[in-house]
């Protein structure tokens, strides 16, 4: 068995950088988190009871029928916010290299910052002008 | 006031409410059903009765004499007074102006009137049953009520 | 003028619409009769649109026992103690209740001893009703702990009565004619010892809850029943008193050796959630006043004027009287024909008529102050339903 | 083949051992990375114990989690919590998780089944890999990656995602009511714990967890901050209860209204799942809070107060670490658990309101703010620089 | 059909006269925001209320004295119910295990549900009086209202504090209270001959077994016969 | 429509699917279960404030039994703790909560007016007299209401049930021990005399029969009508 550095080096004829592991782990606990859950529910579907009925299958609401489809069009004021979180996470994601890296970039750094962070305050400020922040469905 | 003076004083409103007397412990009127609306109306509006709430509605099944007894009790925040109202009508066809317009609370205490022994209010804005089911048979605190369910105390 | 009798069903597919596109954001929701938060088996079907309540259909009689109709067949004594099972949380006003209307009918004066350990029991009963009532709004609105202390605190009062009922919940304490037993040599002191220990819980409470930004704001300009409003859809007791009418027949129309005491009818404002509930917590202040007032002067006596094994009969007519309960007024209406069970038997009972303040007061707010607005009404669902 | 393995195994064994005092910084993958060099057993061993150890982890932490909150609770409410089940109830946890794993299943009848099995698998996603990035100890930290910072930020989002499919797939208005809080809320949130954390990463210059911690050998930065970092630190208490759907942001599963928000429909092992995930996550929120606000595994040092830090430093270096951030952790999730019993919950416009109109705008101020800091070096402590 | 809800709007009733009602609050309730503060005062405000709260719960986690809890089964031999605690109906027996019981039927009478059925043995042979056949007491329809209690004029019926009474079977709730079935313990004194007296005490099975509603039959249960004396 | 499970209810209940695991965990399990039975928050009147809120209160504290984890949503739920008066509007209801429970799934009916109707047997158009001709019922607790620790004797006699009666080789069969919490001073064979005839003329023993008996109707919750099964017969007037 062979470690796969000898092979990639026997490959590339040269020593290569080793890859980073830690992407690796990640996908690997992605692996583990649907490899537990389904485990699990195979577990429980080998271990636990089981005794589906027509009536044990129908939604729960509070021991009544449910009046209608449960698939409904829903109020678009929860997605409104999801649109903005688009907005302001966009933005943090543009400030973290910024954040490592303030302390070279120095004034000029903190200045464009600020007004990159004041336009989208105003976009805040706008919306909040249009009555989007004020839940109202 | 009294309770014979406020009944006396009921009693002149109009020529189709006549006084109660048998044995009832508060000033209590008997009205034409056709006319309670607007006898209650009145009652509520005129200052020296203001009966502002109605704080209750019960029907008695007379049935010996083939009538039910329909019972508004009224009271006045104003002179802290009560006043008993009572319209009789026939068992066979039951039927009574609702209240609804005048006091709101009406149509849910009628509501109960109606599932529990059937009386019929005209112009009610949503008649249904409140206590029973929708397709309930019959009218439980009628006195001839029978049940199949209904079980009767051994001794 | 027709008469028109509808169902449910078609209430429900009516208020749907009939012009129900592929648009609409409305939607139904059953909240009940298994509810964490309706406090029994209420059924609210809910016309939602998101969080907004557009309308509020209570749906009742998931407990309807037919009280009314077993009282027919019940001598007056065995009707009372069905009256513990209605509104559960003020038992022994519900006998009371009964018992006066029944003693007012035949004629039974009862001395004032009776009268006033009466008094003391109904308002023991309104501070544990109030007690279990802040808890529970506590944890309709996501407070667990507030719930565990209304609990613990209601235990100790609940000690003191139980050692003189024999019961803990449903008492059957008070019958026509009297007590059932007198009070145990302990009352007395305990109850002193009770006061000493709940004043400065109550204190406790307003920190926990009272002073809570949170609360406030979830209370707060949340159901405001004006008191037109309130007088119109029937509210008695401190729903009508929060919207800052004084009405109070301990006040009005005393009974029992209310007139003896000195109180004060607290009142809310302008009728929002936090008006009912500070005017409950203000109850149960006042009601401790009452207790000690009366507690030291019990006068002596009999506890019971009317042997138990006799038959009461009642003379023929119509009989009604009612008493405030910790919910509000709670009025007996008895027919008799002579005989020893009655003719026809009913209960106003405060809940019925304050349940229906809750669809103006909530009419387009969202589904959380509807939580909140409906603890402050403070329902009791059998007692809607007897 | 058995022999190459033993082999293997011993010579990555002697090999590594000694590293974890030779480099005691270096985190699990970065150990397999290097196990690489000499042979792929190593890493695969490597591979192994970072997986065990997060399964682990994370069964564990729902376990003893749920205990100590039922107990707090209880304590906290004049009672006692489990009792009968072990001593103290110690066994409850356990008792509990068997019980759920023999418990039916049920599936909603008219659902979307595929992501009504896919939605818990996202929650607890979320929380492995949150956990993978916590540092324990130096070099007992599974993965330590050069942009962490934004990894958490990344990932934190991921179980937002399980909240609403689970709610979406079960066919329920209430789980559906639930689900759409959740995600108006937890998204919201996630604005201002992202901003808290960026004031942490403009005082240490750096993504790396374990270098953030290291920064702080000079002292906190919630001390050093000046300020700054204590506004960011509360923004972040608040928003990471949010994100964690505890009172008194529980609107998701606001009980009182929503019977049982988006896992109603939800049993057996498919609900111990979010439960899991929940309370885990408490620890990882705690833990990510102790280790950008709280120096991590470093222990309480106070200026130039020698006798006071070496009294602080007496404790064993290969506990040290372990202690100060457990007891650290300890101290954070207590106070989240006592939030949680003594406070009621918001409405969902207040919730907005705060977020949006109140944390936000002091979210991006005391950012700038604490970008001038930095600039112009107000620091409390002459020897950080 | 009918048409929706018109809700009688308040312009059709005039303002309602609340005479001398309309009154002031006893206490103005506490508000942090209601009131006209400034930003600073609501700020204070709200954090003094929260931390108040948070000490508040803090003071019972810091003070173990404070838990109330009652150790269920455990302290069951130092649990005691208070003496007036209606758990348990009894028919009282003497030591001689005699009860005062006449089967006069007046609890039977009183009950409000029935939950005493009580069969008597119309004319003992030895006394020449009425006695005592069956004392059933059904504890499943039973509401402890204690009337059976206070109506007994021969005092012979009381509650126990006994709650531990759960069962597996609904059935198991239907007791027979007597000991014996045959006279009181007062009749039994009368009597001059002891054996003659204790031949009228016929043994009597504490579990009565079915019993069925208002003397109807149960599933294949045969109906119990309340008029004659089973044999036992 | 037989919705009353008849004979001795909730004594025999069969669940297919888990067939995995042999006798020796039986224990283990058993333990597990009996150990944490969570309620759901269902009261239907006043019996509801002793079984849930004083019982949950300080001075009791459910939360020693691991009980104290209420669930508002029945799927998540062990225990369904009847508490109060079911009448006949509520009887499908009750029913649908009882099915939409995940299995195992125990029941324990507390007060009088859960166990028999009470007091509002007699003359009563709508209360259902005893909750077990809705859903087979575990437990019964007799009291009106009962004392908290009334329930904790109920609970306890419930985890005894658990403990002892069943075995994950015929999963979901419950075998109550008939005997095993009797009132005070009846031994055992007092009872076993007088219900031997009983229970082998019921034929209850018998298992298969059992089970077959009690196959209940599918679509019962299609008709939210009041055409229940307590609609159909009372308790034990065989009408």
């Amino acid at each position: 068995m062979q470690a796969p550095s000898v092979l990639l080096s026997f490959h590339f004829g040269c020593r290569v950088q080793l890859p980073d592991m830690d992407y690796l782990f990640v996908f690997l606990f992605v692996v583990l988190g649907i490899a537990m859950v389904l485990g699990g529910i195979f577990a429980s579907y080998l271990l636990a009871p089981r005794n589906p009925t027509k009536i044990k299958q129908s939604p729960y609401e509070c021991g009544e029928e449910t009046i209608g489809s449960s698939s409904i069009n829903f109020n678009v004021a929860y997605y409104l916010f999801a649109i903005l979180f688009l907005v302001f996470d966009v933005e943090a994601a543009f400030l973290f290299p910024w954040a490592v890296v303030l302390r070279e970039l120095g004034l000029i750094g903190l200045i464009e910052v600020v007004m990159f962070v004041l336009v989208l305050v105003v976009g805040l400020a706008y919306a909040w002008k249009k009555g989007v922040l004020e839940w109202e469905s | 006031m009294e309770r014979e003076a406020l009944q006396a004083a009921v009693c002149e409103l109009d020529s189709t409410v006549s006084p109660l007397d048998a044995n009832a412990d508060r000033a209590a009127v008997i009205v034409e059903a056709s006319a309670l609306p607007a006898i209650v109306r009145r009652l509520r509006d005129q200052p020296q009765f203001a009966f502002a709430q109605l704080l209750d509605h019960v029907a008695v099944d007379w049935i010996d004499r083939g009538q039910f007894e329909l019972i508004y009790q009224l009271y006045s925040f104003k002179h802290k007074h009560f006043l008993s109202v009572s319209v009789f009508v026939p068992r066979e066809d039951p039927r009574v102006p609702t209240l609804c317009r005048v006091h709101p609370v009406a149509e849910w205490q009628e509501r109960e009137v109606y599932d529990l022994f059937g009386v019929l209010y005209d112009d009610h804005p949503d008649l249904r049953r409140l206590f029973l089911e929708d397709d309930w048979v019959g009218f439980p605190l009628r006195k001839d009520y029978q049940d199949d369910f209904m079980l009767d105390r051994p001794r | 003028m027709t008469v028109e009798v509808s169902s449910l069903k078609e209430l429900v597919e009516q208020a749907s619409g009939d012009d129900r596109s592929p648009d609409t954001q409305e939607y139904f929701v059953n909240m009940g009769p298994q509810h964490p938060s309706t406090h029994g088996v209420l059924r609210l079907v809910l016309k939602l649109d998101g969080e907004r309540v557009l309308r509020c259909i209570p749906v009742l009689g998931y407990i309807h026992r037919s009280i009314e109709k077993i009282s027919e067949h019940m001598n007056y004594m065995n009707c009372v103690h069905l009256t513990d099972r209605m509104d559960y949380l003020s038992s022994i006003m519900n006998n009371w209740a009964v018992s006066k209307a029944v003693e007012e009918a035949a004629g039974i004066e009862v001395n004032s001893r009776i009268q006033t350990i009466r008094t003391i029991f109904a308002e023991l009963e309104r501070i544990q009703s109030h007690q279990l009532w802040w808890g529970v709004l506590g944890m309709d609105l996501g407070a667990f702990t507030p719930f565990l202390y209304g609990i613990r605190d209601r235990e100790v009062l609940n000690d003191v009565m139980e050692e003189t009922v024999g019961a803990r919940l449903t008492m059957n304490y008070v019958l026509p004619g009297g007590l059932m037993a007198d009070i145990h040599p302990n009352f007395v002191h305990r109850v002193k010892e009770f006061i000493k220990y709940f004043r400065p819980k109550l204190d406790e409470y307003d920190d926990l809850l009272t002073n809570n930004v949170i609360i406030q704001e979830r209370l707060r300009n949340v159901g405001i029943l004006s008191p037109q409003t309130a007088v119109q859809y029937g509210a008695t007791g401190p729903v009508l008193r929060g919207s800052g009418v004084a009405f109070d027949l301990r006040k009005d129309h005393p009974y029992g050796v209310y007139d003896q005491a000195d109180f004060e009818v607290p009142v809310g404002t302008i009728g929002d959630s936090w008006d009912r509930y500070w005017v409950r917590v203000e109850e149960m202040r006042q009601s401790m006043n009452i207790v000690e007032q009366l507690l030291d002067n019990i006068p002596p006596g009999d506890f019971l004027v009317k042997k138990l094994n006799s038959k009461i009969k009642i003379p023929e007519g119509r009989y009604y009287s009612q008493l405030e309960t910790a919910r509000g007024i709670l009025g007996v209406f008895i027919v008799s024909d002579k005989k020893d069970e009655p003719y026809r038997m009913h209960y106003r009972s405060p809940n019925f008529n304050n349940l229906w303040c809750l669809e103006p007061m909530i009419k387009g707010d969202y589904i959380a102050s509807l939580i909140g607005a409906m603890s402050s009404l403070d329902l009791v669902i059998p007692d809607i339903d007897r | 083949m058995a022999d190459a393995l033993l082999n293997q195994l011993s010579l990555t064994l002697s090999v590594h051992t000694s590293d974890v005092f030779v480099a005691p910084a270096m985190s699990l993958a970065d150990r397999a990375s290097r196990a690489l060099e000499s042979g792929v057993w190593g890493a695969v061993l490597y591979i192994v114990i970072g997986l065990v150890a997060v399964l682990t982890a994370v069964s564990v932490l729902g376990l003893v989690m749920s205990y100590i909150e039922r107990k707090v609770a209880g304590h906290f409410q004049c009672r006692l919590g489990p009792m009968r089940v072990g001593p103290h109830g110690v066994l409850q946890s356990l008792a509990d998780g068997i019980k759920l794993l023999f418990k039916e299943g049920i599936e909603p009848g008219h659902g979307d089944k595929v992501i009504f099995i896919g939605a818990p698998i996202f929650s607890i996603t979320a929380t492995i890999l949150l956990l993978a990035i916590v540092p324990l100890a130096p070099g007992i930290q599974v993965v330590d990656m050069n942009v962490g910072v934004v990894y958490i930020a990344a990932v934190s989002g991921l179980g937002v995602m399980g909240i609403l499919m689970g709610g979406w797939s079960s066919n329920n208005k209430w789980s559906l009511l639930g689900a759409m809080r959740a995600g108006a809320q937890m998204i919201s949130y996630e604005v201002s714990l992202t901003i808290a954390l960026l004031v942490v990463v403009l005082f240490s210059g750096t993504l790396k967890v374990s270098e953030i911690i290291e920064s702080q050998q000079q002292g906190w930065w919630i001390w050093r901050g000046h300020g700054v970092a204590i506004v960011a630190f509360c923004l972040y208490v608040i928003a990471s209860t949010a994100e964690l759907n505890r009172t008194p942001f529980d609107l998701p599963e606001g009980e009182s209204e929503l019977t049982g928000g988006y896992h109603t429909e939800y049993s057996g092992l498919r609900f111990s799942f979010f439960f899991l995930a929940e309370f885990a996550n408490l620890f990882v929120f705690s833990a990510l809070a102790v280790t950008f606000f709280f120096g991590g595994w470093l222990p309480f040092h106070v200026g130039n107060y020698e006798g006071f830090n070496s009294v602080m430093d007496l404790l064993p270096p290969v506990i040290s670490p372990m202690f100060w951030f457990g007891s650290k952790c300890a101290t954070l999730i207590f106070i989240l658990m006592w939030f949680r019993w003594t406070f009621p919950r918001l409405r969902m416009d207040q919730l907005m309101r705060l977020e949006w109109k109140v944390l936000l705008p002091i979210g991006f101020a005391n950012l700038i703010l604490a970008a001038t800091v930095v600039l112009t070096g107000l620091y409390f402590f002459p020897s950080a620089t | 059909m009918t048409t929706t809800t018109p809700v009688p709007t308040e312009t059709e009733c005039p303002p309602i006269d609340f005479g001398e009602l309309k009154s002031e609050c006893v206490a103005p309730r506490p508000s942090i925001m209601g009131q006209k503060r400034g930003l600073r005062s609501i700020l204070w405000l709200s954090f003094k209320g929260i931390v108040r709260g948070l000490l508040t719960t803090l003071s019972y986690f810091r003070r173990p004295s404070t838990v109330v809890t009652q150790q269920y089964p455990e302290n069951r031999e130092t649990l005691e119910m208070f003496e007036r605690y209606r758990g348990r109906l009894s028919l009282i027996h003497n030591e001689e295990g005699e009860h005062g019981c006449t089967a006069c039927q007046i609890c039977e009478r009183l009950c409000p549900n029935a939950s005493i059925i009580i069969t008597k043995d119309k004319k003992n042979e030895a006394t020449g009086k009425p006695a005592l056949d069956q004392f059933i007491w059904r504890q499943d329809t039973c509401t402890f209202c204690n009337i059976c209690v206070l109506v007994c004029p021969f005092d012979t019926l009381e509650m126990t504090g006994d709650f531990e009474s759960s069962v597996y079977d609904r059935r198991l709730l239907v007791f027979n209270l007597n000991e014996y079935a045959g006279p009181t313990a007062g009749q039994l004194d009368k009597l001059e001959d002891d054996e003659l007296a204790k031949a009228q005490m016929k043994p009597m099975k504490k579990y009565q077994g079915p019993v069925p509603m208002c003397g109807g039959e149960m599933d294949g249960i045969p109906k119990l016969d309340v008029e004659k004396p089973t044999d036992v | 429509m037989g919705i009353v499970t008849d004979k001795l209810p909730g004594a025999l209940e069969k669940v297919p699917g888990g067939n995995v695991l042999v006798t020796r965990f039986d224990e283990i399990i058993n333990w597990a279960r009996a150990s944490s039975l969570w309620p759901l928050t269902f009261g239907t009147s006043c019996c509801a404030i002793e079984m849930l809120m004083a019982t949950g209160g300080p001075r009791h504290d459910l939360a020693r039994f691991g009980a104290e984890v209420a669930r508002p949503s029945p799927r998540q739920a062990d225990l369904l703790i009847l508490a109060g008066t079911i009448v006949k509007r509520m009887a499908p209801r009750l029913r649908t909560l009882y099915e939409q429970m995940a299995e195992p799934r125990y029941v324990i009916a507390t007060g009088a007016c859960t166990i028999s109707g009470g007091p509002f047997i007699y003359h009563s158009y709508t209360t259902v007299r005893g909750a077990d001709e809705i859903i087979p019922v575990d437990v019964y607790v007799p009291g009106c209401p009962p004392r908290p620790e009334q329930l904790f004797h109920g609970l306890l006699t419930l985890q005894k049930m658990i403990k002892e009666g069943e075995t994950i080789r015929e999963p979901g069969v419950r075998r109550k021990p008939v005997i095993s919490a009797l009132p005070e001073g009846i031994t055992l064979e007092d009872i076993q005399g007088e219900m031997k005839e009983l229970l082998v003329k019921e034929n209850v023993v018998d298992v298969q029969h059992a089970v077959d008996k009690l196959k209940w109707p599918s679509g019962l919750n299609e008709s939210s009508s009041g055409d229940s099964g307590a609609n159909e017969r009372g308790a034990g007037d065989g009408a």
